[in-house]
């Protein structure tokens, strides 16, 4: 039998090896599509052939319940992840109240921070630290929250602000600060079965989320697991 | 994931071929009628479907994308007809893929024919008429062997277009693997996983091959037949 | 076979109004560059739709303004030799030729294919593409184009301008076989008044858009008043004769009305209906008999007017039998030898002047 | 950020013509000189260069623009000289916007303008040469006006890509209101969150107004130029 | 001002392979279609770089392959007439005209301007594009583009090829003041003898790819042997002569050395030396003088050769005091007559036979 999964994109290194365990034990196939959460939801929406959903986001994961496009009962929150802010090279920790100063008139690359979910965080976190007004003008603002990575690795951007799970992945970035989990709403991933998809082999794979080997697939790529 | 390519990438160059050849194929006839139309006629509402031949390249892909979801989509104004009539079904399907290429890729395509016709002398399809060639009949063996190096460069903007088309693709059908998964997509797929530079890379490398390989034989193809016309 | 022209058309600038009704057999359209020959042909193409018309060949209506009819250019079976020669520079020459015979989905006919190609000189160049060709060498495959078509009508614009005059006179013969062993009506635009004196049975004059005289070859080309407008030194009378048969020397023997004339041995058979051309500037005349001449042709005749013009000219009409010699001498000459109408009078025809290309074979 | 529209969505506005205009201005010169190249003349590499020009149409324009990225970043191999002797910086400034749509339109400037190079005559410029033009002065008064309505539709074709260019613009300069927010980048934003389709929805319409308009316009210049070469 | 030119080169199906030099004046190219004429004007161009050549205008060198020059065709300041127009199309028949004058940043020169525009009647089409223009229009502006360009020689391709006879008249002066009051050589490919006999200081006969006669235009034209490859009815003589005078009655009076000819008006004035072309068909022979006659112009000559031609006829060559005249009769008249090498005859020019055309203005 077949699956089909969307997920975001930030979650593809652990979802990719989790849905390779589970399709050797269990024979079923699973179909992994990996996009930004807003086009994923917005498919959805529009009848994609989804089981099941895994958004970065819990407003795309809200907005699909308002419409009653999830099978009922079947939401949970999987991942939290943490935010970092990344500096180019290997860099010693520093206080976030330096970071202006710091900056100087270089950029501070993040993603979008009215409408990618990296962003909207590291801007409540910054406003909640009250260095939104200072840094504010030095934002540069990506896509997604991998190309603002792409800029500190490069060192076009000095520091940029990312998921942990981002900066763990590449060598030209160091964490330099971890901001504290109060200092934003909390960074979740819901996922849930899809109304009218395959949801009983949705509910075994859900469960097989929740699971040892899935936990540790993804404590591997830096997330928290959530779900107990 | 490096080393030599995954099946998922190898799965995803050869959807990206056949999405990309069905998607030029598809598109040339209808390519050509509305060069033609656009070149030498005159009709009402002519600059709106000027306007809507151009629009995909004017919006951002993942417009497009979007327009085409409500539009074809299975709820959408055409998808449901579509669907309820003839059980077709184009959003996320590789079938969608190649419209979301074709209508992408059309712009390109339209362009490079309509400029050739419109450097092709209607004196000698007037000759072709007065030894007995219908109007369809001067066209297919007078108007159009000549605009044959702008059907080619039509042809293979479309296709290289198509290769590469990334936004509108991955919003209208999404990146499902072996069947709506392209390169770009798997490209993109890559880049947002740590470490996937290589992987990301070497496909790539393989999709600028291919892509310039269609390039190369649609030169040698134009030129061969630009001498046979120009007869220099 | 007829054919019928009215119409009009105006581009900006130049305005166009003709009139003529052409007979079975070639109609020349003569006039100066810019006159509207081309407008004409094109009309009669369908290629120009006129904005008032009406273009009827052999009883069908190929153009009616008024009752909205306008044949489709495909479905009028023509065969056109543009001024330019329009070849299709993507197919070789033999693809060029044999595109009518394709296109009208004719059957096969080799002899006649090889026939145009051998007439055409075209036998070493079938493969070329027309981008290779020479100027002459395009313009006779756009006539082996138009030939092989096996049109019911030919609209030829100037179709020998860039060829020798050798190629001209194998291609001339072939066009009157056409038009009369095929009764192909042929409307011919020509500069050259030889050309369209052998070939034409109509002769339609025009100027400015206008037609300025039209009517039988014979009639407009020796009419002394048209001699101005086709160019004065080129005009000249035309006799209807018979072939009687060929001498031994090489020369052929030509009876008509007025006598008998001895010309360069002639293609055709005894008993051919043929005509004679004779530039009126080639003839002297004589009031005494010419002894001991090189001419072999000395007709003799009445004269019937002497007109003398602006310039140093004067024209002379001399009936012979019942036939027209027009004799263009000085109004010195005139003066001296007190030519008047009713007087005996001797023509003398340079035998040789009247040239091999100028005969024209017609069954009238 | 509905009803009418916000400061910011005014400022991409105005940043996108000004992208768009300078992207199309700043090519024509050099894609009126590549497709001379490529039609004219013959040189080792000539398919190389062929190849490289059509490459951000197979590149996914994300590629593109970390390619970008790569070469002209701070770091980058001719980023970095360009900023150590002339002071030049491009990533993060509306040139680099500039850069990145000029590039990403250049294969359809350059195609356009090639397919109405092959299609003049060379015997017009060789009866100049005759008449005592130089071969620039040849080019100049014969076949650049002759080729004009190819370069417009070029043009056309290079300012509506340039409009609609989103990938590689956001990122090579990312997304900076004011400075580097396109309105592509702007409508991107719209649709991520959850309802955002109806301000998205607006800028599409007005970016798709302003690309139809440039589009009609030179649908007009073009006729116009078009009609006095062919004396039709 | 001479021209020389070597040059071979060879296309898939043809070579070329000739070698000629033009004294100053006007040299003529004449051949069959397809025999290489348009290869060897662009050549001379610039337009063709022929395989090897050497090209020497007045002692600068335009091309030497051996030694590697090849002046570029802009440097040449050539005046270009090509067979096709080659107008350009997107300027106006005006800008046409004047883009030569501007190329080659000459000065203003409206009177000149003027002139060519007057003389080739194209006042009322200077703001028409060349799409819309007839095709004879189209060569006369092609005409006054390459003479507005002021070139140090000029090319011409077949120019009046599509020319009627009436504005041929005009052009042709204009063509002989050029070579004559400017000194301007020009290289001339035209089918029309009576053309080229007129102008022609010089003709090349080209034949598949090579010269096949070349010489000063008076010998080769009166050749009795060249007469087959320059089409035998074509064939003629030319006198050199002066013009005396004017009298009332519209003739001019010309004397050369064998007597006096008396020719409808000239536009020249007395003293001016003069050519005069006589086809030799229109000379009669006669051994009796004849008396009156309309033929003003009868002169008293001696048999040079009488050469009997393959057909019927006959090609006698007469000598009248230094010059030569050609007479072509028939055979059966040679015979009937007994026309033998020196004995006296009377060759008698059908007055007005001797064409306006025919007659050149010549600086020796
Ligand atoms: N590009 C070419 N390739 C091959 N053959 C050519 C090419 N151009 C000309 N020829 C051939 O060379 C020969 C000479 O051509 P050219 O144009 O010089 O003839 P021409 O004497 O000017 O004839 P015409 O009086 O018909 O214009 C012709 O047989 C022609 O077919
Ligand atoms: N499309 C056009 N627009 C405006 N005027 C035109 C157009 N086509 C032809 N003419 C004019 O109409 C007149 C007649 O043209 P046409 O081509 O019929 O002349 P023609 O008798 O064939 O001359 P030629 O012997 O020079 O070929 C000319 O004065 C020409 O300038
Ligand atoms: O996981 Mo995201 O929605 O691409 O930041
Ligand atoms: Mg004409
Ligand atoms: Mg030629």
């Amino acid at each position: 039998e077949r699956l089909t999964v969307f997920a975001a994109a930030s979650t593809k290194t652990a979802l990719d090896a989790i849905a390779g365990q589970w399709q050797a034990q269990t024979g079923h196939q699973v179909s992994l599509s990996y996009a930004g959460s807003s086009a994923l939801a917005r498919q959805i929406e529009f009848g994609a052939p989804a089981d099941l959903f895994l958004s970065a986001s819990p407003d795309w994961m809200d907005q699909l319940e308002t419409k009653g496009l999830l099978a009922a009962d079947t939401r949970f929150d999987l991942l939290g992840n943490d935010l970092a802010l990344i500096a180019h090279g290997t860099q010693p920790t520093m206080a976030i109240a330096d970071l202006p100063d710091r900056l100087g008139d270089d950029r501070l690359a993040m993603a979008h921070v009215d409408a990618v979910p990296a962003g909207i965080y590291g801007k409540a976190a910054l406003e909640n630290l009250g260095l939104w007004a200072a840094l504010a003008p030095h934002v540069a603002q990506t896509d997604n929250v991998r190309a603002a990575l792409t800029l500190v690795a490069t060192g076009e951007a000095p520091f940029g602000i990312t998921y942990t799970t981002d900066a763990a992945a590449s060598a030209d970035v160091s964490i330099v600060y971890t901001f504290p989990a109060d200092s934003h709403p909390p960074i979740t991933y819901p996922i849930a079965a899809i109304a009218g998809g395959n949801t009983r082999l949705g509910a075994e794979f859900l469960s097989y989320l929740r699971g040892p080997e899935a936990r540790a697939a993804f404590t591997a790529e830096g997330f928290e697991v959530l779900a107990e | 994931m490096s080393g030599w390519l995954s099946p998922e990438a190898l799965e995803a160059i050869r959807l990206s071929l056949k999405v990309a050849l069905w998607a030029t194929v598809l598109s040339l006839p209808a390519g050509i009628f509305v060069a033609y139309a656009l070149a030498r006629w005159r009709f009402p509402g002519k600059q709106l479907l000027n306007g809507l031949v151009h629009l995909p390249l004017i919006l951002p892909p993942v417009v497009t994308g979007y327009l085409l979801l409500l539009a074809f989509g299975r709820t959408g104004l055409i998808g449901q007809p579509l669907y309820d009539w003839f059980g077709i079904t184009l959003a996320f399907r590789w079938t969608g893929a190649v419209l979301a290429a074709a209508i992408m890729a059309f712009p390109l395509l339209v362009r490079a024919i309509r400029l050739a016709l419109e450097a092709v002398d209607p004196k000698l399809e007037e000759a072709a008429k007065t030894l007995g060639a219908s109007r369809l009949l001067g066209f297919a063996t007078i108007t159009l062997p000549l605009i044959l190096p702008g059907v080619i460069a039509g042809a293979v903007l479309a296709f290289a277009k198509a290769m590469g088309e990334f936004g509108a693709t991955i919003t209208f059908v999404s990146n499902i693997p072996g069947q709506t998964q392209t390169v770009p997509s798997a490209i993109y797929a890559f880049l947002q996983v740590p470490g996937g530079e290589g992987a990301a890379l070497q496909l790539v490398v393989i999709s600028v091959g291919l892509a310039l390989g269609a390039l190369l034989l649609s030169e040698v193809l134009s030129r061969r037949v630009a001498k046979r016309i120009s007869g220099r | 076979m007829t054919l019928d022209v009215t119409l009009t058309h105006q581009f900006d600038g130049f305005a166009c109004d003709v009139e003529f009704s052409a007979p079975a057999g070639i109609t020349a359209l003569f006039g100066h560059s810019g006159s509207g020959k081309t407008t004409i042909v094109n009309a009669v193409a369908g290629l120009l739709r006129p904005e008032a018309g009406r273009i009827v060949m052999d009883g069908q209506v190929l153009l009616d303004t008024a009752a909205g009819i306008d044949l489709p250019t495909a479905r009028r079976r023509i065969g056109y030799v543009f001024q330019e020669a329009r070849l299709f520079p993507h197919m070789t020459v033999r693809q060029n030729m044999l595109y009518g015979r394709w296109a009208n989905r004719l059957r096969r006919d080799t002899a006649h294919e090889a026939q145009v190609i051998d007439l055409l000189g075209l036998g070493h160049l079938l493969t070329r593409l027309p981008g290779r060709l020479s100027g002459g060498e395009s313009q006779r495959v756009a006539l082996g184009r138009a030939l092989l078509a096996r049109p019911r009508m030919l609209l030829m614009d100037e179709p020998l301008a860039a060829l020798d005059s050798a190629r001209k006179s194998e291609i001339l013969p072939y066009l009157e076989r056409l038009r009369d062993d095929f009764g192909v009506p042929i409307l011919y635009v020509s500069h050259s008044l030889s050309e369209v004196a052998r070939l034409a049975t109509t002769v339609v004059v025009v100027e400015r858009g206008t037609v300025l005289r039209s009517g039988p070859a014979a009639e407009v080309l020796s009419d002394p008043e048209a001699a101005p407008s086709l160019g004065i030194r080129e005009a000249g009378s035309i006799l209807q004769g018979r072939l009687v048969g060929h001498s031994d020397d090489g020369l052929s023997e030509i009876a008509f009305s007025g006598g008998a004339l001895w010309l360069p041995k002639i293609a055709a058979n005894p008993g051919e209906d043929l005509r004679v051309r004779i530039a009126a500037g080639g003839v002297t005349l004589s009031r005494d008999e010419p002894l001991n001449t090189s001419s072999l042709n000395v007709l003799h005749g009445v004269i019937d007017t002497v007109r003398i013009g602006r310039s140093a000219g004067a024209m002379v009409r001399i009936r012979v039998g019942d036939e027209v010699i027009l004799s263009r001498i000085s109004a010195r000459a005139a003066a001296q030898m007190a030519l008047e109408a009713g007087q005996p009078i001797y023509a003398c025809l340079a035998s040789i002047s009247v040239a091999r290309s100028d005969i024209g074979q017609t069954r009238v």
